[in-house]
């Protein structure tokens, strides 16, 4: 087995207000920032997952990602491949 | 170019609206055929939800007329006077589709509409009561809705600072694939305040204040709410509506600035059909017609096409007629609020509502022909072919005590009821909400309706809502007339007089005849119930086509009540309040245990029929009680309901932490006197000495009294006993013998921990 | 002459107007400051109300720490003015660094409403005064943001240092664990209000001003607001003197 | 002027508790997903800056992550440049 590290983003679907978007937005002038626009916040898991190979821990990450982290209804999703999950235990993997 | 592409079926079908429909109109419009975006325009508001088309004969069947009616039925919400120059406003609203899509929002966006209804008549929202239905707790789908639901509810109310100070949350298979959101809010105005959703004025300004315009629940009003809904049709969801409570507490502050400095003359949410619905109302109303400028409507996304920015539901909007002269003045109360603003058209005198793009008219259409002269449907009203009816008061009764309670211990029955899905407390919802937000809310969510105390005066509001479906399916007429009388009942019996009814009409498809016979039959029982109790009808809503795949639900009307307590210091509590004191069983149990918790549980007598309702006992009962406290007598007052007299003698003790022992006679059977919900009964305490003026008071009512026991220890004990019983009942012999006994902590436990438990929220 | 004590109104406060009431009922002059405003119109002290500012998004009490009446609080705090925080103004303070710590999301994810009990750490601060150290003083709470959060470095310092003012208790009276029911967010310690070192700047998540009334259910946070007012005419000269201020 | 468009990713900083991955670990068995690990759930913060060139755009989104998008008791960030922000409005920049 080997470790894979993801991270699932999810953001407001386009179109869908996004108030705590417009309230940063809103908040801008008070910090002294000019010039941001279209600021959509959304939320962002990482998450490590072991499977044999990388398109099937992909496919974990996938069901979670649309069933679990995010709202169809008003979210969409990308998944991103991201360092940190030690990468292989191969060792271990031999005493499985 | 059409709107939506056409395919196979006409556009006006594929909007919702049929060809007799498209044919009247044609009538209105000269003959005329509408285009595309007229077409979309009467789409919406010949929706069920915008024009009442199947329920407004009905409706104008309901009593409204009452004391301190300053607003009834037709204005976004009923307002009536409660003295020292202040009036309530209130209402309740359903949600129930948008919150099957998508349960946070939906339950969310369902609470910011009811309290804009509030806010726009000039009224500070002080309290919302959120009335909840939904199918088997332990179907995941049903945890997944009950969570959104309440997140949802929680998330907008907390939010915007109204306290959430009552409600239901009930659990009935029929609710599976359709749950119900209805919401109740209620504000409180100086009487000089109100205002009108009206459009007066020929010259005026119409001004849109708040969220920017976006593509939110476009079709909502007229796919939503009036087709079936069904699960397994993704092309019917319409974009979901996202509420956002920050924006709505600016629109509260703003609005309310607004009327308090005497900026607008007529102010108008926008909920279904939006920009469309609110322009043709106001202008109908003032007798006036609005020319609306599109290009000036704030938007949120660019490409809007125009009937989108016209039927859009975005939510956090308002709508105001300006004087010139004042728009000055109320541009600068919307900037320093936060809020978008702007002239989106102005008042005139054709009575139209004529759309303006481009410098190009590109819709024209009477004002009334979208509202007070919508289509209105003649539906067909079938009962069913079995039913069963309550029998006639007083009629003798030998079957309704067919149900495994010989041999069962009635302790156990007791614990069952307080543990149950539907009995136990609901203590691990209404902790997500914030009850006590305005510091005015003297009774919470928990334990008997909700006390609000008017800030500056001694008098006190209390609300409550109520449905009752388990009868309802049985008998729509009862189920309607039980859900008032109950209502009603909890106000009484914390001293305060009822003021009024607000009522959300949830039944199935209108064209079905049997489910228009259950709204017709449920509109009649709603009016014989106000008029028996002498109640005015000030608003509702009515929400049809609550149906899935798995059928439709029980007929739900959902009844909210507001009552004045002049002076809070008499205010009483259903919890015993001292050791010693008399216990007090007013009314007497009928029988008939279809539609109660009990048989929910032991099962139900297939000959056995729902208990009797006899309005004027109801009525009696309410003013004894009102009399009784006013007197200074009682010293706490609980109603007998779901679960009987043995539930309601359990929170007596529960909620005070005194035990009590009490002799029940056994009119009929056990079953029926200790768990039977047979409605006009009350458990009352008083100090000992009080207790005979009690009874004297209650036989000057014509009620049946009896001092049955005192407060103390900490234990329920109930014996049964035969008194009064007929040699029938003796015959069936062997259940009279046990006693009912109970530590007060196990009632405790198994009803604090039976709601988390059945919904999976603890082990 | 009453006492001047300001209440911020940042655009989503909605305790502002309970608070006002219930420092009308302890006797002082309450003040409406809004956020957009620089001058504290010379009150006495300054509250900073419970509600949702700007909504609460993104984090609890974040974008409300920029508006311009917050640079003059800090000011003000920085000349050892008293401010108190409640709820969301406690998660503002904490956000602008004027009271150690963090508040993080609930530990069950759920916002909480219901009465807690807190007690009182110390007697001899500006906001406790006269309170009964370890009595339980019941009080509602009304948040989705209010774990209390620092490390445990912090955390030691803090109780060194007497920085920690009150700690929810459960019914026997003792601090109540992290996953007890009387702890009703998962805050560390069990720490329910904090101050900074110098003593004048405290903020706590429970609502005194919602219990400041039998009739509300609990008059028991009465204690903390009349504290407060009399500890702000003590520093104008107006009240009695102070019993002690300030860490010890 | 330039559009740049970036995205902000806040997550718990390591040690803290983090009960939202907690919940989402616990909720897994119920999808009948296994060997999903180490979930850690932030925030993910995607605009648009308008600026003459990159540095001074990260610059903007640098003081925004760490004063208002995180909070750095609790939390770590990272900038990334995403896609997006259709690039250049380099006729209209000549017309200001
Ligand atoms: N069941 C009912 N009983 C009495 N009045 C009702 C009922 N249903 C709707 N109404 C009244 O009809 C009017 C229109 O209702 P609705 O379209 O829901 O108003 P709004 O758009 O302001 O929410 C309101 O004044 C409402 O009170
Ligand atoms: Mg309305």
């Amino acid at each position: 087995m080997t470790s894979f590290r993801f991270a699932v983003n999810v953001t407001p679907k386009p179109g869908i207000l996004d108030p705590a978007g417009r309230a940063v937005e809103g908040s801008l002038g008070h910090l002294g920032i000019e010039g941001v626009q279209d600021v959509r916040i959304g939320r962002r898991a990482e998450l490590t997952v072991e499977a044999t190979e990388v398109t099937v821990a992909r496919a974990v990450v996938e069901r979670m990602a649309s069933e679990l982290l995010s709202n169809p209804l008003i979210e969409v999703f990308e998944i991103e491949s991201i360092a940190g999950a030690s990468s292989a235990t191969d060792s271990q993997a031999g005493a499985d | 170019m059409s709107i939506i592409e056409l395919e196979v079926e006409p556009l006006h079908r594929r909007l919702g609206v049929t060809d007799d429909e498209l044919e009247a109109i044609r009538a209105r419009l000269d003959g005329r055929d509408p285009n595309d975006l007229e077409l979309a325009m009467f789409s919406v508001m010949w929706s069920e939800h915008c024009s009442y088309k199947s329920s407004k004969p009905l409706l104008r069947t309901l009593p409204i007329a009452g004391e301190g009616v300053v607003a009834g039925p037709g204005e976004n919400a009923g307002v009536i006077s409660i003295g020292d120059g202040l009036a309530v406003a209130f209402k309740i609203e359903s949600h129930n589709h948008p919150s099957a899509v998508e349960p946070y929002q939906g339950a969310a966006t369902g609470v910011g509409g009811i309290l804009r209804d509030i806010f726009t008549m000039g009224a500070r929202p002080i309290a919302v009561l959120d009335a909840l239905r939904f199918g088997d707790p332990v179907d995941p789908r049903t945890r997944h809705l009950v969570d959104g639901v309440v997140r949802g509810v929680g998330g907008y109310g907390n939010c915007v600072g109204v306290p959430t100070v009552g409600g239901e949350l009930v659990f009935d298979p029929s609710y599976g694939g359709n749950p119900l959101v209805n919401v109740m809010a209620i504000g409180l105005l100086e009487e000089r305040r109100l205002t009108l959703a009206a459009a007066p004025g020929p010259g005026n300004l119409v001004v849109l204040f708040g969220s920017t315009t976006g593509r939110d629940g476009i079709g909502g009003a007229s796919v939503l709410a009036s087709a079936t809904f069904s699960d397994d049709d993704p092309s019917k969801r319409p974009s979901v509506q996202v509420g956002d409570p920050f924006a709505e507490k600016l629109l509260i502050e703003a609005s309310l600035e607004l009327i308090d400095r005497g900026l607008v003359e007529g102010l108008q949410d926008l909920g279904a059909g939006g920009i469309t619905c609110a322009t043709s109302e106001t202008a109908d109303r003032a007798g006036t017609g609005i020319l609306v400028d599109l290009d000036a409507i704030p938007r949120r996304e660019p490409g809007l096409a125009p009937f989108e920015v016209m039927i859009s539901e975005s939510q956090e909007r308002m709508c105001a007629a300006v004087l010139p002269e004042n728009w000055e003045a109320v541009r600068e109360v919307c900037d320093r609020w936060g809020l978008p603003v702007a002239i989106i058209g102005r008042v005139t005198d054709d009575g139209d509502i004529a759309i303006v793009q481009a410098g190009q008219e590109i819709a024209r259409i009477p004002a009334r022909a979208l509202t007070s002269d919508a289509i209105v449907h003649d539906r067909v009203a079938a009962p069913p072919t079995h039913r069963r009816d309550a029998p006639a008061p007083g009629a003798p009764s030998e079957i309704s005590d067919r149900l495994p309670e010989r041999g069962t211990d009635p302790g156990a029955v007791l614990l069952a009821l307080l543990g149950s899905a539907n009995l136990s407390s609901r203590h691990s919802v209404f902790r997500q909400y914030d009850s006590t937000v305005g510091a005015n809310t003297v009774a919470g969510p928990g334990r008997g309706a909700a006390v609000l105390r008017v800030d500056g005066t001694t008098k006190a509001l209390v609300a409550t809502t109520d449905g009752n479906q388990s009868v309802g399916r049985l008998d729509p007429w009862l189920g309607a007339a039980l859900s008032v009388a109950e209502a009603t009942r909890n106000v009484s019996i914390t001293g305060a007089r009822p003021l009024g009814v607000t009522n959300c009409l949830n039944y199935g498809d209108p064209t079905r005849p049997e489910a228009f016979w259950q709204l017709s039959e449920g509109v009649r029982g709603l009016a014989d119930a106000c008029l028996a109790l002498g109640l005015p009808v000030t608003g509702g809503n009515v929400s049809l086509y609550n149906e899935s795949a798995s059928g439709a639900i029980a007929p739900t009307p959902e009844i909210g009540v507001v009552g004045l307590l002049d002076d809070i210091a008499t205010l009483v509590g259903p919890a015993f309040v001292m050791v010693d004191d008399a216990i007090l069983l007013i009314g007497a149990a009928g029988p008939g245990l279809v539609g109660s918790e009990y048989a929910g549980l032991a099962g139900e007598a297939t000959e056995d029929a729902p208990p009797a309702l006899d309005l004027a006992r109801e009525a009696a009962i309410q003013r004894f009680v009102r009399e009784a406290i006013s007197r200074g007598l009682v010293a706490s007052a609980q109603d007998i309901s779901g679960g009987g007299f043995g539930v309601a003698i359990a929170e007596c003790a529960m909620w005070s932490g005194l035990g009590a022992s009490v002799r029940l006679a056994i009119g009929h059977s056990p079953a029926v006197d200790l768990f039977g919900e047979s409605p006009s009964r009350l458990v009352l305490t008083c100090r000992p000495r009080y207790a005979a003026a009690l009874e004297l008071l209650a036989r000057q009512h014509g009620l049946p009294a009896e001092t049955i026991g005192s407060v103390g220890g900490d234990r329920l004990r109930i014996e049964l006993t035969l008194a009064g019983a007929t040699g029938a009942a003796e015959e069936r012999g062997g259940w009279v013998a046990d006693a009912l006994e109970v530590p007060v902590r196990d009632l405790s436990h198994v009803w604090e921990h039976g709601l988390a438990r059945a919904l999976g929220w603890e082990g | 002459m009453p006492v001047r004590v300001g209440v911020v109104v940042f655009p989503g406060s909605n305790c502002d107007r309970d608070t006002v009431r219930a420092l009308d009922l302890v006797g002082a002059e309450p003040v409406v400051l809004w956020h957009e405003q620089a001058s504290l119109d010379s009150v006495a002290a300054v509250v900073l109300p419970g509600g949702f500012a700007y909504g609460d998004y993104v984090r609890a009490g974040v974008i409300a720490r920029f508006s311009p009446v917050m640079r003059s609080v800090a000011e003000f705090a920085g000349r050892g003015g008293l401010v108190l925080g409640i709820c969301n103004g406690f998660q503002v303070l904490a956000e602008s660094g004027l009271v150690p710590g963090a508040l993080l999301r609930n530990a069950s994810l759920r916002f909480v409403g219901h009465e807690v009990a807190i007690a009182p750490v110390r007697s001899d601060t500006a906001f406790t005064r006269g309170l009964e150290i370890g009595r339980g003083l019941r009080m509602p709470v009304a948040h989705g943001e209010g774990r209390f959060y620092a490390d445990a470095v912090t955390l030691d310092a803090l109780e060194r240092d007497g920085q920690v003012l009150f700690r929810y208790v459960d019914p026997a009276g003792m601090p109540a664990d992290p996953d007890h029911l009387a702890n009703p967010n998962g805050s560390l310690r069990a720490i329910a209000g904090v101050m900074n070192a110098a003593g004048n700047v405290a903020g706590l998540m429970p609502h005194p001003e919602r219990a400041a009334e039998v009739i509300l259910g609990s008059d028991e946070g009465f204690g903390i607001i009349r504290s407060l007012v009399e500890s702000a005419a003590q520093a104008v000269g107006q009240g009695p003197a102070v019993i002690g201020t300030g860490a010890r």
